[in-house]
């Protein structure tokens, strides 16, 4: 019998495995790839709540992962659009070269 | 429906030429814009052929297409063609292959550039021929995508903040409306135009509102908020005084071609928006606020003529120049919706106006178009450089080039004999006849345009030859075939405008006879 | 599907998604970190029709493996990464170690909350397919706005994409 | 009444012909100069034949009876709506007799320029634009629509631009036709109210429609009756805004500042249309819609509208006359007689005299056409020299000119008997006497007489007597600068001008008023009795005197002393301060400089500014309202951190220090904080849950 935590735990996961990439990757591509994952392990946590939840006819959370999968290509879109833009300017994908934000 | 699908043929054409364009090998030299023009052309004979089969004796919509296309929001696939529509096809029938001629950026790319041009025409031919608003929001909306890269990407020196303005801007104007058009969705289920302007006459259109919406207001009060809404949108893309800051930036900064398209066609979209949805849906806001509304005609007339004076860019005084003369049909456009007593049923003041508001639009078009391509024929001459006093005796070293454009000026001053007149004696003269006080409140406006259109004829073409233009060449054989056909045009307009009239006469009486 | 059925699907789908998300996140190569993550979308998207979302699984298939994944392929290839990946050395891991733990840590915090969460136990109401009519009807109707404003953001996106990856021909 | 109308057929034909020679030329190129001589007189000759057809036509309908013969032929130019806008043309007498003057004169000065632009490089786009500029004023005489007429007036107009502007390379003349376009578009505007006003209210714009036209009984006696702001009758309003394009085309005041400066245009071009023909377009109007200035006239009451338009005409014939004692340059002195001229024919047509003020016109067009050639004939003489004070005692050097010019100036001044321009005055200053409004307006002309009796002998002693001046002033090489005579091809059209300006007065004396009755209906009949009514008589002994007062003193002022650049206006040294401000001509543009036009500059600039400052600010303003809240938020995230500082803490202050050492501007490490924070928070919430 599949519960609901079953897959709140695959979705944990995801996001951790993301996070990590996110913390401890220096190209900003990877950066990215993590990213994706912890969007991906959110829009399953939605399914998942839909799937178990009090009222599935509503389709909330199917209208709501729509969406987001449409504002993550969108992101996708603008952030790989930025990496080149990166790339151009600094010559490099590697995000210790580029830390202007230094205090 | 039996009939060939016409209209919408007219719509893929130039969508399918800016594909042809896009992928056309840009190794050989004019290739991709001579199968531009040829698309274009075709669009053109196909808009004559329109002409042919449109039967001008009747004024309701003609080859009508119409499919079933969302069923959830009542949005149906539905072209149609009257008098008007048919007059701002062929206007943009004409104009694309006369700015697809005109110089064109020199810069890498040009395919992408003209296939833009003809993806811009697509969308306009759609606008103008759709009749749900979703569908004609749909046009609206993606003609400003191929609008901004143009400006973006072959613009001048700052082209980027024109561009986003530009943007911007209409796009904020088109929010209001589709909140407006939102709203009356949900209080009628309708996006249908015609089926919109029935309610709109009867009244039921307010009180539906009322029945939907509360938001503790009269329902009066809501329709005059809805209607405002959609005037918004509107007013942008005319635009309207106080909305034209973005105008005079855009066209400044876009290459010629799409300056003439944007005066030519995109400001023709705000006219033709207010002819077909405003007047007709809400007779009875336009009627209540139509003293503020002339009053920004007139302010739209007067002060943007003031502004031109006190430009020294040449395209910057053609960019005021163009929202004066598009005043001028807002002008006739808000004295059409004067109440008349029914029992007079004497219209001729209100047809008069209406006729010449639906002549400006095609006469300034096309004057404004030919003004703004001989401006890039000049810039590209003098390398750029387009200030007022930059030249200085050109008729002596270009003799062709000045007398053409000096003619284009004289029309767009409304010189009896060329086009610009005859549109604006109708303007005024049912103006005149139905709100007195605002024709003669704009009368000044007519004056202003002449002092600074004659100021251009007098710095750039008279005087003493400036020494730095002596080797300027005059127009080549090509350019001069570029220019003929407009300015001839302006000539036949002027002098035999009967065939225009004719073809949406019977439009014009429909639309005041469906006006409460 | 039956229960078991269900249960060997979902074991073959953690461990696939699992594995590729592994290595995608922890690979070398650059390329093969992208390949994998478009094996984690796969993954993933089993998931949603495994619980029943078949719509939105095979738009995720599209969107994120058939649009994304591809496109960040396009960009790994185009921003030829400096040179051959590092090799691994202890120092690297050593770096990474904070990282690694806080990641680590998030995991263990929600994990551990889920299993300590009683309502979350629940088994799943047994029909619940999702009508593609009704998700449609939905989208153009009680959804409307915001379909449009993502519309609208695709838009943006594409244009300002566009523009940040052109070249400029001045400055 | 139709076979004698055939020629009617061809109305058309009159202003057509011109144009195609306009439009022929305009696209040839500039080097066929044969081909444009020859098509631009050809298709003047045939207007001319045309006109006189069309004149004697008239004359033989007319046969001597009361009623005037009117010929409209109305056609349909256009639908809109319901409503069909018709055009149409019009021959009655009034027109017949302007044909003929203005084709006549036009194919004379045509003839004239041949020889007159000769060395011209843009002698083919000369004629075309004389073309054009025919064709417009014979479409505005032919007319019998407000609208037509309108269409045509304004195209004169352009004609009038292209041609002042003609030597485009001098700053100067393009100045002075963009002036002249714009003085004029003014007066049009009060025109073009007009028409649209007629319009609405009479529901037409053709002057005759058998009996629906806007001159016919119906259309007249509704608007008159009809009264609009300020209790005028709508006829009066109607007819004043109409007169206002009449007084920005004929120069009258304040709308007559363009026309002297209308003199840098080439001197045929002067002659043709800011002396003979265009400038008389305005009369003409007045002319043509007379009935509706007349419209509110009563048995015994005057008409307001023809109150105003006697008064600015004697205003302005006084006040341009005056100017013309003070101009040096020899066609500025004629412009400003034109403009007092023009004043006389307002006089006549205000106190209504029509036929009065239509036979001043064509006399006046003649010898004014020939004053004018005849000082195109000077300048050409005096190698382009137009400073009279430079010339003198050219009736030596130019004995066929100085002839001409001395009859024109005759006639212009007035001279008893002989000259046309004397029954025509006498004529206007016989009716402005019986004017029942106000006597002013006819002391006002008489000064006008005398004045320009004054100028015009002045004129004559600088140019034609003394001693040649420009000899002594510039060079040795006396016998190559010397003035010479003009070819024939200018002489002959001059003397021809000459002939007309004598023999016109033949048709107009009071003893045999064909021409009056030619206009009016009636018939003529030759009474040699009445020139000896005692008021005629009276009249004629008083302006005799005063012609022979205005030549007396001028003679007297100006023969006996020496003339000359460096010498003083004799008058001058007499009356320095009016002399000076009637030379700087009233001060009119120098006001016009200080209040209009800096008023539109200074208008023009305000718009700019409300455009790129207010609403542009605007704009701004609303976009950027998060930019303003971020920056406002910054703000006091700073005072606040300042302030912290500032208390001194010193712990803070090191652990600041340490605190600033995490901004590693890493993102990654601040998404470590984050993952950390999250880990806490949540081991907080538990921690709360258990407790």
């Amino acid at each position: 019998m599949l519960t609901l935590e079953f897959f709140l735990i695959i979705s944990a996961a995801l996001f951790s495995l993301g996070f990590a990439a996110v913390l401890t990757r220096r190209n900003v591509i990877m950066i990215l790839i993590g990213i994706e994952l912890m969007l991906s392990s959110a829009n399953l946590n939605f399914i998942a709540f839909w799937r178990f939840g009090p009222d599935p006819d509503a389709l909330t959370g199917v209208l709501f992962v729509l969406f987001s999968i449409a504002v993550a290509a969108a992101e996708a879109a603008v952030g790989l659009a930025l990496i080149i833009l990166i790339y151009r300017h600094f010559k490099s994908t590697n995000t210790f070269n580029f830390s202007l934000l230094n205090g | 429906m039996t009939h060939f699908p016409l209209l919408s043929l007219l719509i893929v054409i130039p969508l399918a030429g800016a594909v042809v364009t896009a992928l056309t090998p840009s190794t050989r030299a004019g290739l991709g814009r001579q199968v531009a023009l040829g698309f274009s052309f075709v669009s053109l004979a196909l808009a004559l052929v329109l002409w042919i089969r449109f039967d001008s004796a009747t004024g309701t919509m003609q080859l009508v297409e119409r499919f079933s296309w969302i069923p959830a929001l009542n949005a149906d696939y539905h072209l149609g063609l009257d008098g008007l529509s048919l007059l701002l096809v062929l206007l943009t029938g004409i104009i694309t292959p006369f700015a697809l001629a005109a110089p064109a950026p020199a810069a890498r790319n040009r395919n992408i550039y003209f296939a833009l041009v003809l993806a811009l025409q697509g969308m306009v031919f759609g606008a103008f021929l759709s009749l749900n608003f979703i569908q004609w929001f749909l046009f609206w909306e993606l003609s400003l995508i191929p609008a901004f890269l143009l400006i973006r990407l072959w613009g001048g020196p700052v082209r980027s903040a024109a561009a986003y303005q530009f943007f911007v801007y209409t796009l904020a104007g088109s929010i209001a409306m589709l909140v407006g058009f939102l709203a009356i969705f949900l209080a009628t289920g309708l996006f249908d135009f015609i089926a919109l302007a029935e309610l709109g006459r009867n009244g039921e259109l307010t009180a539906a509102l009322g029945d939907r919406f509360s938001f503790n207001m009269a329902p009066e009060t809501l329709g005059l908020l809805v209607a405002g809404g959609i005037f918004l949108g509107l007013a942008v893309k005319v635009p309207v005084f106080p909305f034209h800051t973005w105008l005079p930036e855009a066209y400044t900064q876009a290459p010629t071609g799409v300056s003439m398209i944007l005066t030519g066609l995109l400001s023709k979209m705000g006219v033709y928006g207010f002819l077909r949805i405003l007047l007709p849906i809400f007779p009875e806001q336009v009627q209540a606020m139509q003293t503020p509304l002339l009053l920004l005609a007139v302010a739209t007339i007067v002060f943007s003529a003031l502004a031109a004076l006190a430009q020294t860019d040449l395209k910057r005084i053609l960019a005021y120049s163009s929202i004066n003369h598009l005043g001028y049909c807002l002008l006739g456009i808000f004295a059409v919706a004067t109440v008349i007593d029914p029992g007079a049923g004497n219209n001729s003041g209100r047809e008069a106006a209406l006729s010449g508001v639906f002549l400006q639009v095609f006469n300034h078009g096309l004057t404004a178009a030919a003004l703004f391509c001989f401006v890039g024929l000049i810039e590209a001459r003098s390398g750029g450089l387009r200030g007022l006093d930059d030249f200085g005796g050109l008729r002596k070293v270009a003799p062709v080039l000045c007398g053409l454009m000096g003619i284009s000026l004289f029309s767009s001053l409304g010189l009896p004999g060329l086009n610009g007149f005859v549109g604006e004696f109708l303007i005024f003269k049912g103006t005149f006849a139905l709100t007195g006080w605002a024709a003669v409140l704009a009368l000044p406006g007519l004056l202003i345009t002449a002092v600074f259109l004659l100021r251009i004829l007098n710095r750039v073409f008279s005087g003493p030859l400036n020494a730095n233009w002596t080797g300027l060449p005059d127009l080549s054989f090509r350019e001069r075939m570029t220019v003929a056909p407009a300015v001839a045009l302006m000539f036949f307009i002027g002098i035999y405008p009967a065939p225009l009239l004719e073809l949406f006469n019977q439009t014009v009486i429909v639309t005041i006879q469906l006006l409460p | 599907m039956s229960t078991t059925a269900a249960f060997i699907a979902y074991s073959v789908l953690t461990l696939v998604t699992l594995g590729a998300a592994l290595a995608a996140v922890s690979l070398r190569n650059i390329v093969h970190c992208g390949l994998s993550l478009a094996l984690a979308f796969v993954g993933v998207a089993g998931f949603y029709i495994l619980l029943g979302a078949e719509f939105v699984g095979f738009i995720q298939l599209l969107v994120y493996v058939g649009a994304v994944a591809v496109l960040i392929m396009f960009v790994i290839l185009l921003t030829r990464p400096d040179g051959d990946p590092q090799p691994f050395t202890f120092d690297r891991l050593r770096r990474a170690l904070p990282g690694l733990g806080i990641a680590l840590a998030v995991f263990l915090v929600i994990t551990i909350s889920i299993r300590t969460s009683e309502s979350l136990r629940a088994g799943a109401p047994d029909d619940a397919g999702v009508s593609i009519e009704a998700l449609g009807h939905k989208l153009v109707t009680s959804h409307l706005l915001p379909l449009q404003i993502t519309g609208v953001l695709l838009t943006a996106a594409l244009i300002g994409a566009v523009l940040f990856a052109m070249k400029e021909d001045n400055n | 009444m139709a076979d004698h109308f055939w020629i009617s057929h061809f109305l058309w034909l009159v202003p057509v012909v011109p144009l195609l020679a306009a439009g022929m030329l305009s696209v040839s190129g500039n080097s066929r100069r044969n081909r444009a001589v020859i098509l631009t007189l050809g298709a003047q000759i045939l207007s001319f034949i045309l006109a006189s057809l069309l004149f004697i036509t008239v004359i033989r309908a007319q046969g001597g009876t009361e009623e005037v013969v009117r010929l409209a032929v109305n056609f349909t130019w256009f639908e809109f709506g319901d409503t069909a806008l018709r055009l149409g043309l019009l021959l009655d007498p009034l027109n017949a007799a302007m044909l003929v003057m203005v084709t006549f004169i036009g194919l004379l000065i045509c003839i004239f320029s041949v020889g007159y632009m000769s060395r011209d490089p843009n002698f083919t786009r000369f004629f075309a634009f004389l073309s054009l500029f025919s064709a417009a004023m014979l479409g505005l005489l032919v007319s019998n629509s407000l609208l037509l007429l309108f269409i045509c007036w304004e195209l004169v107009g352009l004609a009038s631009y292209l041609l002042i502007g003609f030597w485009y390379q001098k700053p100067s003349a393009a100045a002075a036709a963009q002036k002249a376009f714009i003085t004029t578009r003014i007066g049009d505007l009060g025109f073009f109210l007009g028409m649209i006003w007629l319009y609405r209210e009479t529901g037409t714009l053709l002057f005759y429609d058998g009996g629906a036209g806007l001159l016919e009984q119906a259309a007249l006696h509704g608007l008159a009756t009809g009264t609009t702001i300020g209790g005028l009758a709508l006829s009066t309003a109607t007819a004043l805004l109409l007169f206002c394009g009449a007084m920005g085309k004929s120069g009258q005041f304040p709308l007559h500042v363009w026309l002297p400066d209308a003199m840098e245009g080439p001197t045929p071009v002067s002659a043709l249309i800011h002396a003979a023909t265009m400038v008389a377009a305005g009369v003409f109007l007045v002319a043509r819609a007379f009935p509706l200035f007349a419209a509110t006239a009563g048995p015994d009451t005057v008409a307001t509208a023809l109150i105003a338009v006697t008064w600015v005409g004697a205003f302005t014939a006084l006040f341009a006359a005056c100017i013309a004692v003070a101009q040096t340059d020899i066609k500025r002195i004629l412009a400003y007689s034109t403009v007092s001229q023009l004043g006389f024919m307002m006089i006549a047509l205000g106190v209504g005299g029509v036929a009065a003020a239509i036979f001043h016109l064509i006399a006046h067009a003649f010898f004014k056409a020939l004053l004018f050639l005849g000082a195109g004939s000077v300048i050409h003489g005096c190698h382009d020299e137009q400073d009279i004070r430079k010339m003198g005692g050219l009736r030596r050097f130019m004995p066929a000119t100085f002839a001409t010019y001395a009859i024109g100036m005759m006639a212009l001044a007035g001279f008893p008997f002989f000259f046309s321009g004397f029954w025509s005055k006498e004529e206007i200053l016989h009716l402005a006497q019986g004017w029942p409004a106000s006597p002013i307006p006819f002391y006002l002309a008489l000064a006008g007489t005398f004045l320009t009796a004054f100028y015009m002998t002045r004129q004559m002693v600088y140019v034609f007597f003394g001693n040649y001046r420009a000899d002594q002033a510039s060079s040795e090489k006396a016998s190559e600068s010397r003035p010479h005579e003009s070819p024939p091809i200018m002489t002959v059209p001059l003397t021809v001008l000459a002939a007309g300006a004598v023999l016109l007065g033949l048709v107009a004396t009071p003893a045999w008023p064909w021409f009056h009755h030619f206009i009016e209906g009636g018939a003529a009949t030759l009474e040699f009795g009445k020139l000896f009514t005692a008021g005629t008589l009276g009249l004629m002994l008083l302006s005799i005197v005063l012609v022979a007062a205005g030549v007396g003193a001028a003679w007297f002022l100006y023969a006996r002393t020496s003339l000359g650049t460096a010498e003083r206006d004799p008058l001058e040294r007499k009356r320095p301060g009016l002399y000076r401000a009637l030379a700087q001509r009233l001060y009119v543009d120098e006001f016009y400089d200080a209040t209009v036009i800096r008023f539109h500059h200074a208008a023009g600039r305000a718009a700019d500014a409300l455009d790129r400052f207010v609403w542009h600010g605007l704009v701004m303003a609303v976009s950027g309202f998060s930019v303003l809240l971020s920056r406002a938020s910054q703000a006091v995230d700073r005072r606040f951190f300042n302030r912290g500082f500032d208390t001194g803490c010193e712990t803070l202050r090191t652990s600041g220090g340490r605190v600033s050492r995490w901004h590693t501007g890493n993102i990654q490490t601040y998404l470590a904080y984050i993952g950390a924070g999250l880990v806490l928070l949540i081991v907080f919430f538990a921690w709360i849950q258990q407790a």
